[in-house]
């Protein structure tokens, strides 16, 4: 049996479990896989968090640098994000340029990341205009078995809240200081099943999916980034309904990541 | 959004409730939808909305490019997003940075959500958006161009796609942002609406819109989509008053 | 029938046309398509203008910014031309980064912008070594049926022709001003078919073509550049007989490409 | 290595003859190896070596990518070794630099060197380090963890690779330089070793070394691989011994 | 050409009507011609003219890299054009630019003009040529060496291709520009010229030359042309004259 | 027959010699081709070499250009190799972006240069922290026939020999003066056959070799770089007397690349 057909099976069995509520591993629609913030994970990043989702981990560590701002913002650090979905993780990545689908995580975690403002960028800002601090946010997916949005935005999530802004590294002053994490965005990614929208899909649901939907949240009740993706359409009111899951679900994973 | 530490922000609305450009919260910009400019394309739409300009080719289905994204049960779309170098402000070096990559996979998964890919097993309907002049919207204006363009060309689809953006200004949801508004409001949520479902394909958001208001937002993106769906069907029904169908089969290519 | 037969026998039609003086769309060898020039068209630009040479649509932008002057031009401003020959203007275009061709069309139109001295670079230069302006033409061209050198050269020179030194956006004065155009060059391209050399070739004519020289002229009766491409030959009457012509129809192109 | 012009070189050695974490000259830093942490990969490895975090992967024996590559009577080796861009102090720039394909190339022929690579035709065994923590000797610590991978995905091999760097600092030769020795020693040699016919399948060396120093620093080397050769096939136990033959399979995979 | 804003421009000629290396208007610089120097290549020579040295290889007819650029009923001709690192004052970066890239197209054209393509379908006539010392007029010594290394490599065609560039300096035209009068000089005309039919296949040209002066300059190429032509067949014959056909066949590959 | 079967024939071939102790060109396991080093080959470089062993021919030249030195090494000027495998030289060399084995000589040979302290990097610093020489040994192959470590090492020892500062070019100083090389690395180059291990392997003999190594000796009686590479194992008694041998060959290697 070829691949392709086995993988069609797969995909048709998945659709019929989720026609009765129910999923392949025995979740329920609503509910997510085992997951884990471990902050610390690299010692040489000035802040790291290795995030696993059931079998998916994903680990980010944080560089903090000198720069310049940029000059449309003279008074604000610079924060890049940029997500790695290298080989080793999964048999369907290759090396190579970034894919769209890594340029598409990145990018997503990104916007949450800034959005919500969860690093005061003004107070990484020293010199306006001159000199400031860059913030790179590098995600290196290790083991995709699905939902790789929510896992790279709590594993940068984590690293952020635990990092440290390296002052002692660059002879700028004698101690490091705690990078000030002010919001606490979460990412929640929906994927539908037919008329089932489950959450925290597998890599498996996520190839028998018709379409994606990721709902960005904050503490204070604001959405602060959505992306719908892959092939497959959400009614308004799927939408409207994805997004009070997605602050139920919130809360929790905002616990997690900053480990309180 | 993302302009952070930049200048004040402007007032965005006058005292009598209308925005800068003395549009309605609900009021879209002036939208003008040509379709069929290109000869060398098999369909092609060039849209100016506000101070967008905007054009879209298509071609296909033709032979996969490259052959291994080949697909042996459907045709692929692939898109390319592009914006020209003189289109914004500030120059922008040729060649598709990480936003229009991102811009370009999910118009692609849009119009791969409506088009009955399944008719043309092994095959690519290419998707060409170029922004030649940018003022807020770009992608929205490019999804609606597209969309004409594959009309144009004859690709089978469900429906049509109507796009557009609703934001939050100075605390309240206005429909279609203009390029201040853009910069200084609080939230930007474009998408893309299949009329004939009522579901949306495209949807991306960034910025701050409390739980209560999205509701109200999707509701405000639906009904300007609609709106903009007139116009489309209406750009094609000229496209054909112009030229009869044998003759614009010879026009599109 | 194979898309390489057709070609074939549309190649020889032309041909065939072509020994008795004939053209498929009924022009002489000598004559143009319908050519306008459409300035102004892209409002962001600091100069742009749309070139129509029949079907063939070329469009050009400019844009001026601060720089700095080359080493080994310190009192000169600095002039770039790009040509991007984007996959939405022709089936035969492809994504990906700039094709021989594209270079050669940048540099065949750069090469007559520079040689005429269409702007005097040295009115560029600031101050010298350190601050310049930087002119960068960008060719888009839009839709492509022949002829795509005349088309770009058009539109850069109609581009140029409007556009303003844009002092204003970048603080270094109250008012813009018009960027000074001293001269005038335009490009003027021949394909042979068979024994008949024809000006304006259409896309199905350069296929069938056997070489193809482009001869830029200037307003002050001068040769500025010239390029041989595509595989062919031309002896060097020829060459003097295209020369001639190409002044002929210089005086006409350049008119319409001013806009007087 | 390569300090050229940098500051004034630290004590190495304490007045006990200790090194600066403690070591005697022959001794290895802490070594811990995780064979089969990952799910996706066909087979994986962890090794955490002093301050070094390395994770392999490997998939295969599969088709080649780019197909070009592939041989008719052999199955090929690609190694991918790569380093996180936090993996160091200096933030790294994603992607190979050139430092990173030439280990890549070396490390690759390794294991070509020990693969039963007649047995597929026509397949690639692709090899995957990533560096997540650096603290010299990574491309070691990647031969280590590689190797481990490959017997966890159940590729015939001649035999595993242990390796590890002999180095001189002070002038006096070690095994297994942590980062400082490395930074202001006067030389590095990194190898691996098939402990079965006692030959050696990656040898690079960089710095002084006198030719009279080499045959020690060689045999040095050679037991350190065998020190560590115990270590690999011990993980490899606890692998199987966690898990049953039948569900590591599953596990693996 | 180009140096717009450069230093003042030096006196050119001197009083007696030589040019700054001594030459009359129409007189070349010394050009030395090596067919068949490299032992790889199917084809190769080397030219040294003026300072100039120029190498030139040719492999083929042979498979078609990449794949999808082969042609059903001829050969086609890629040709690369490069400059070493140390081949100019500044050191230029290794890769091809645009310049590179612009005249590797023009060569490539030249040679397709008067190969006889159609005796081998479905493969490639390769042409290197690598600047190793720049000094005015490379790409026509580049022509040169290619010619003769194609005759060398056995590639049926046409006729030689002599090159040379015409130039306008002091408002005089004169034959193959120094590096000096190319600096300073008004205008540049490279040409090839197939002596057989008295056609040209490669010609540029950039500056300023009166329409009145542009039959003149082309004279004036096609004699120094006919002159290097001489220059050419005789590198051939002595590449014979030292090794009999049979043996430089082993030689040549 | 097919060239992979011919390939295989020749292979057997020179396994069946090497068991003999002979080569297919006659000479014996431990002997070179004729070695011979031109300097000065190009005057545009600030310093130039020609390397021929055999058929195998490698230019290298040397250019000296104004630079900043790297943070970490502030009182350092900046050395940087490179080599170009161009497609010029080899059937089996492909045009594009530079192949592993490419890199390989080039940071082999570069190894060598370093460690051996070739030239004092410290005397190319001119203001510390802020300005320098770099030095960029650039290496062109142009015939391969074999062994281009050992001939590629040659000609850049060679270049560097003859080089000058070139500090008149620059407007730095009224003369330009020589580039002190303070040692001479020079690397020789090792290939199995069989339980033979040849020195200087053809082209031939390197397809049917069985693993390679590479040793770099300076004047004084140390290794200052080795690199195993392709496939195949070396007991460390093939190691230590594969030395001997380069410190043999070195002294002679050595000589001619010096002129002396």
């Amino acid at each position: 049996m070829s691949d392709e057909v086995t993988a069609e099976i797969l995909s048709t069995h998945i659709l019929d479990l989720a026609r009765q509520g129910k999923r392949l591993d025995g979740r329920t629609p609503d509910e997510y896989r085992r997951v884990e913030v471990e902050p610390g994970f690299v010692v040489t990043a000035d802040g790291s968090a290795l995030a696993r989702i059931g079998d998916t981990t994903v680990l980010s560590g944080i560089k903090l640098e000198p720069g310049k701002p940029y000059p449309d913002t003279p008074n604000a650090g610079v924060l890049t994000t940029n997500a790695e979905l290298i080989p080793l993780s999964s048999p369907t990545f290759e090396p190579g340029p970034p894919h769209p689908r890594a340029i598409e995580v990145s990018r997503v975690v990104d916007r949450a990341i800034r959005a919500a403002e969860t690093i005061d960028l003004k107070k990484l800002c020293v010199t306006p205009g001159e000199k400031c601090w860059s913030c790179f946010v590098d995600i290196h997916v290790l083991d995709h078995s699905g939902n790789l949005i929510d896992a790279a935005s709590l594993a940068a999530l984590g690293a952020l809240t635990h990092a440290t802004l390296p002052q002692k590294r660059f002879g700028i002053a004698e101690h490091d200081i705690p990078l000030a994490v002010a919001h606490f965005p979460v990412e929640c990614t929906f994927t539908r099943l037919g008329e089932t929208i489950v959450v925290d899909a597998t890599f498996d649901e996520e190839k028998a999916g018709q379409g994606r939907v990721t709902i960005a949240t904050d503490e204070a009740g604001n959405i602060v980034a959505m992306q719908k993706g892959l092939i497959g359409a959400f009614s308004p009111e799927d939408v409207k309904e994805m997004a009070e899951r997605a602050f139920r679900h919130g809360d929790r994973l905002r616990a997690i990541a900053r480990g309180v | 959004m993302g302009n952070v530490g930049a200048k004040e922000i402007p007032e965005l609305f006058g005292p009598d409730g209308l925005r800068t450009d003395g549009r309605r919260p609900d009021e879209l910009r002036p939208l003008k939808i040509t379709a069929g400019p290109l000869h060398q394309a098999d369909g092609s739409a060039f849209v100016e909305w506000g101070f967008n300009k905007v054009m879209a080719a298509v071609y296909g289905p033709r032979e996969v490019h490259p052959r291994h994204l080949q697909e042996n049960h459907k045709a692929i779309v692939q898109c390319r997003y592009n914006m020209a170098a003189f289109s914004v402000d500030e120059r922008k070096r040729p060649g598709l940075d990480r936003r229009s990559q991102e811009i370009s996979k999910v118009i692609a998964e849009a119009f791969e959500s409506v088009i009955f890919a399944e008719e043309y097993p092994r095959t690519s309907v290419d998707v060409y958006i170029e922004v030649l002049q940018a003022n807020a919207g770009t992608r929205c204006a490019g999804v609606v161009a597209a969309s004409v363009a594959l009309a144009d060309a004859g690709i089978p689809m469900v429906d049509l796609l109507p796009a557009v953006a609703v934001g939050k200004v100075g605390g309240k949801l206005v429909l279609d942002l203009n390029k201040l508004e853009d910069n200084f409001g609080e939230a930007d949520l474009p998408m893309a609406l299949v009329p004939q479902s009522g579901r949306l394909v495209l949807m991306q958001m960034e910025g701050h819109m409390h739980r209560d208001e999205l509701g109200q937002a999707l509701d405000m993106g639906v009904a300007g989509c609609r709106g903009i769906y007139e116009k489309m069907k209406a750009a094609l029904r000229d496209r054909y008053a112009v030229a009869p169908v044998g003759a614009s089969t010879g026009a599109a290519q």
